[in-house]
């Protein structure tokens, strides 16, 4: 039980992830495989930022921004910066992914204007 | 200040990119000679690259001055610079042959094509040079991005293909992510050097154990390897001609880069042999993946899809070799990198001549081909017998160190399929070479003797073809002075 | 009747949100340095303001004011500046991205002139975002046909 | 098909769960990320780059190459998004 408690954010993750991956490969509608894909990257972007928490942490600016004075900065003190900055490529990537994904679809249905994956094999052949 | 080759290879195609819109915009014309010009710089600094890792050994070049794990850090050793050349040679020999089909299949949108066309060569790029483990993933999406939307502009199938590879292709990418974080919670740190000396004493633990699971999970969707190999063969066949020359060599190829690299380099041989079964299983899956692979291609009758099926089987070969783990597997998987990189593309370049100058690709539909256009179809069956594995063409000497691996590894049932694997490829090939060169029995008596004249592929799409060809025959030769001077020293220690 | 009244209450109120909301965006991408914001926030919120315009007015009213040539040039002119900064600081000697070396050419001691590289590359960062964040509403909204209105 | 999907997705699942049990628990101040590469982020921003902001001083700086890739990849979806759907006007 003790597990479950201090580690809640993994279990969290985990299961958003899981039913963003079910979406993508389990649903047929194209568009809802893209709301699983936001999911399960969302999901992965809860992991990185989860991990850089730090308990009884501030966010990371640090005070003597204004030029008073820099008084001895402890790490502890501040929450871990490393995973933010890796969260905003990842949410940058997730937003490029869906922009080409869209044109896609809009490609998807300007040809078959349908947006069901076996109606478009079908016509397809 | 250590010289900046290292970020020349990429900055000079990724500059050019940003600039082709704007001058698109003003001169279309002047695009095509750009891309040229950019991608041939980055070639000779490869080269040059090459040169200074054969005399100095590794080149460190640190982004922004700042040192390894809190800055992002360029490893150039010998596979890295092998793999760069291969990269850049063969992107450039595709752009050369490029001009001709873009021009027909997309008129008006060629400024934008060559701009993409430029960034999916930086991505492929970064991918091979970087030595920092997130840089490599967000590298690895700007080729995959272009790769998606190069491939959507193809004919009929091509943007249902496109969709179904991006869903694959980001699923792998963030399977990559997700294990990179796995490590990144449990070391600290994100640079590969820096990950190779921490992680030993972790290797007990669970976190890097799925790590290492979702690592190759995620490489293997990217490399296409055999259970994950499904969006290959839309995605590749229903792509323009120039593309499925461009990205069937090399896509695959930095994917088995990135796996030699996360098997051998982050993760030390001691835990990926003996810890856990990993290369066992990849040995596995590598060989099931050149059956199916074969026998799938079999049964195709469109060129560039049995091509794309035959893609499949070789990164099997390259799964097979990396799994047998002792030096001369391991050879024969990089050197069948290089030999598997020149063949498919001067493969995949015949069916762009040929679909440029006579739009067929039904195998059966081949007939006369032969008198019609003769240097590209010697061309084809040079490249087919490289396939089969024939001594003086380089396709031999791959497999020959594969054979020499598996029996090495006492794996003989691995020996059996690399011969088996070269039957099928033989009757593969040779299916096709009948159809081209022999005419039809039925045919004699009325047009056999009328004249059929010569009308070759256009000089910019013959060239290309013939210095692949040239370099799949001379490379053949020069394999044992490739190995002793780049492969030998590219294998990874310890094994 | 009712269409066209509502109409004119969102655009007057559009027409006097907007500049500020790009004023806001610029706040957004120079004050990265002390408060959370930087190149990709203050682009995205620039490139909002745009899209407001879109939607409050038509799209031909949008591209009066910036058309889509333009603005591919602007996508390319963010990376450019970016890059360059980059190179600039490579042709002064150092490694590439190496911003201490700009201390040679602004009347800065080093530590201040990576603060500077910072807001440059910032600069670079917020115009590229802001363009590729209209041009590819301008594609997706009217379906690469750039008729009026947002069909 | 659904089924197949659904198989894929649990046993996904359960190997991530089976890998989150050696992980450091949620905050801990002395966890390996927080120890070995950030408190230097933290402590030098201040005397190296002038940027109160640390996040924007990794960002731009320490890993600016990242960020480089990171608007080549927006801008590889801008270039994507033209090449795909706009149609010349007639």
């Amino acid at each position: 039980m003790e597990l479950i408690i201090s580690k809640y954010n993994y279990w969290v993750y985990i299961i958003l992830m899981m039913i963003g991956f079910y979406a993508m490969i389990g649903k047929r509608n194209l568009v809802k495989k893209l709301v699983g894909m936001n999911i399960f990257q969302t999901a992965i972007i809860l992991y990185f930022v989860s991990t850089g928490a730090k308990r009884g942490a501030s966010i990371p600016i640090l005070e003597g921004g204004h030029g008073e004075a820099i008084h001895a900065i402890h790490a502890a003190h501040y929450v871990n910066p490393l995973p933010h900055v890796l969260m905003l490529t990842a949410i940058v990537v997730m937003v490029s992914t869906f922009g080409v994904a869209l044109a896609l679809i809009i490609m998807l249905y300007r040809r078959y204007n349908t947006l069901e994956e076996d109606e478009i094999l079908e016509l397809r052949k | 200040m250590t010289p900046p080759f290292p970020i020349l290879i990429i900055l000079v195609p990724l500059i050019t990119a940003f600039f082709i819109p704007i001058i698109g915009w003003w001169r279309r014309d002047l695009c095509y000679p750009l891309v040229i010009a950019a991608l041939s710089v980055s070639a000779l600094s490869s080269v040059f690259i090459l040169h200074l890792v054969g005399e100095g050994g590794t080149i460190h070049y640190y982004l922004g001055s700042w040192d390894p794990p809190w800055g992002i850090e360029y490893v150039i050793d010998h596979l890295n610079a092998f793999m760069a050349i291969i990269v850049s040679a063969i992107s450039l020999i595709v752009a050369l042959s490029s001009k001709r089909s873009v021009e027909r299949e997309l008129p008006q949108k060629v400024v934008y094509f060559y701009c993409l066309f430029l960034l999916q060569v930086t991505g492929l790029l970064g991918i091979v040079v970087t030595g920092d483990m997130f840089n490599l993933y967000v590298f690895l999406e700007i080729a995959s991005l272009a790769g998606y939307a190069l491939i959507a502009i193809g004919e009929d199938g091509a943007p249902f293909a496109s969709f179904n590879y991006m869903i694959y292709g980001t699923i792998g990418a963030c399977f990559y992510l997700l294990s990179v974080g796995y490590l990144y919670v449990v070391t600290g740190s994100l640079n590969m050097a820096d990950l190779s000396r921490i992680l030993p004493d972790l290797y007990h633990s669970k976190v890097v154990l799925m790590a290492f699971a979702f690592f190759i999970v995620g490489v293997g969707l990217k490399m296409a390897l055999f259970p994950l190999h499904v969006w290959l063969p839309d995605a590749y066949t229903y792509a323009p001609s120039a593309v499925s020359a461009l990205v069937a060599p090399l896509m695959t190829k930095v994917g088995a880069y990135v796996l030699i690299r996360i098997v051998f380099t982050v993760f030390k041989p001691s835990f990926s042999i003996e810890l856990i079964p990993g290369t066992a299983i990849l040995s596995w899956v590598g060989a099931i993946a050149i059956l199916f692979g074969c026998i799938l291609a079999l049964g195709q009758t469109d060129l560039k899809r049995m091509l794309a099926y035959v893609l499949i089987a070789e990164v099997g070969y390259i799964a097979l070799g990396v799994g047998l783990a002792n030096k001369a597997g391991l050879t024969g998987a990089i050197l069948h990198i290089l030999n598997d990189a020149l063949m498919m593309a001067c493969l995949f370049l015949v069916v762009g001549a040929i679909l440029y100058k006579v739009g067929l690709r039904n195998i059966h539909q081949f007939t006369y081909l032969h008198r019609k256009m003769p240097i590209t179809m010697a061309a084809f069956t040079i490249a087919a017998l490289s396939v089969i594995g024939i001594p003086p063409t380089c396709g031999f000497f791959s497999k020959w160190y594969l054979v020499l691996g598996a029996i090495d590894a006492n794996q003989w049932l691995f020996a059996v399929v690399l011969l088996v694997s070269s039957l099928l490829n033989a009757i593969l090939f040779f299916r096709v070479i009948e159809n081209v060169y022999f005419e039809p029995a039925n045919a004699h008596g009325d047009r056999g003797h009328e004249e059929i004249s010569i009308d070759e592929a256009p000089l910019s799409m013959l060239i290309p073809i013939l210095i692949v060809t040239a370099g799949i025959l001379s490379l053949g030769v020069l394999s044992g002075k490739i190995i002793s001077s780049v492969i030998q020293f590219a294998v990874p220690a310890g094994l | 009747m009712i269409a066209h009244l509502e109409d004119i209450i969102i655009q007057t109120v559009c027409r006097i949100l907007i500049p500020f909301i790009q004023v806001y965006g610029l706040y957004v991408i120079a004050h990265g340095h002390h408060s959370p914001g930087g190149g990709f926030q203050g682009g995205v919120i620039l490139g909002a303001s745009f899209i407001l315009l879109c939607v409050a007015y038509d799209i031909n009213e949008a591209k009066r004011r910036l058309n889509e040539k333009l603005d591919t040039m602007f996508c390319s002119l963010g990376l450019i500046i970016y890059s360059g900064i980059g190179f600039v600081c490579l042709v002064l000697g150092g490694n590439y991205l190496n911003y201490s070396r700009l201390g040679h050419i602004l009347p800065v001691d080093p530590v201040n002139a990576r603060s500077l590289g910072i807001l440059g590359i910032e600069i670079g960062v917020g115009i590229t975002v802001m363009a590729v964040m209209i041009s590819i509403f301008l594609d997706l909204a009217s379906r690469g046909k750039h008729e009026e209105g947002l069909e | 098909m659904k089924l197949l999907a659904l198989i894929a997705v649990l046993m996904t699942g359960a190997l991530l769960l089976y890998g989150t049990i050696d992980m450091p628990d949620w905050g801990d101040p002395h966890s390996p990320a927080s120890i070995h590469v950030s408190p230097r982020y933290i402590e030098k921003t201040m005397e190296e780059t002038a940027v109160p902001n640390v996040v924007t001083s990794v960002l731009a700086d320490y890993r600016g190459y990242d960020t480089l890739g990171e608007t080549v990849v927006i801008f590889t979806a801008a270039m994507a998004c033209i090449l795909l759907i706009r149609r010349p006007r007639k």
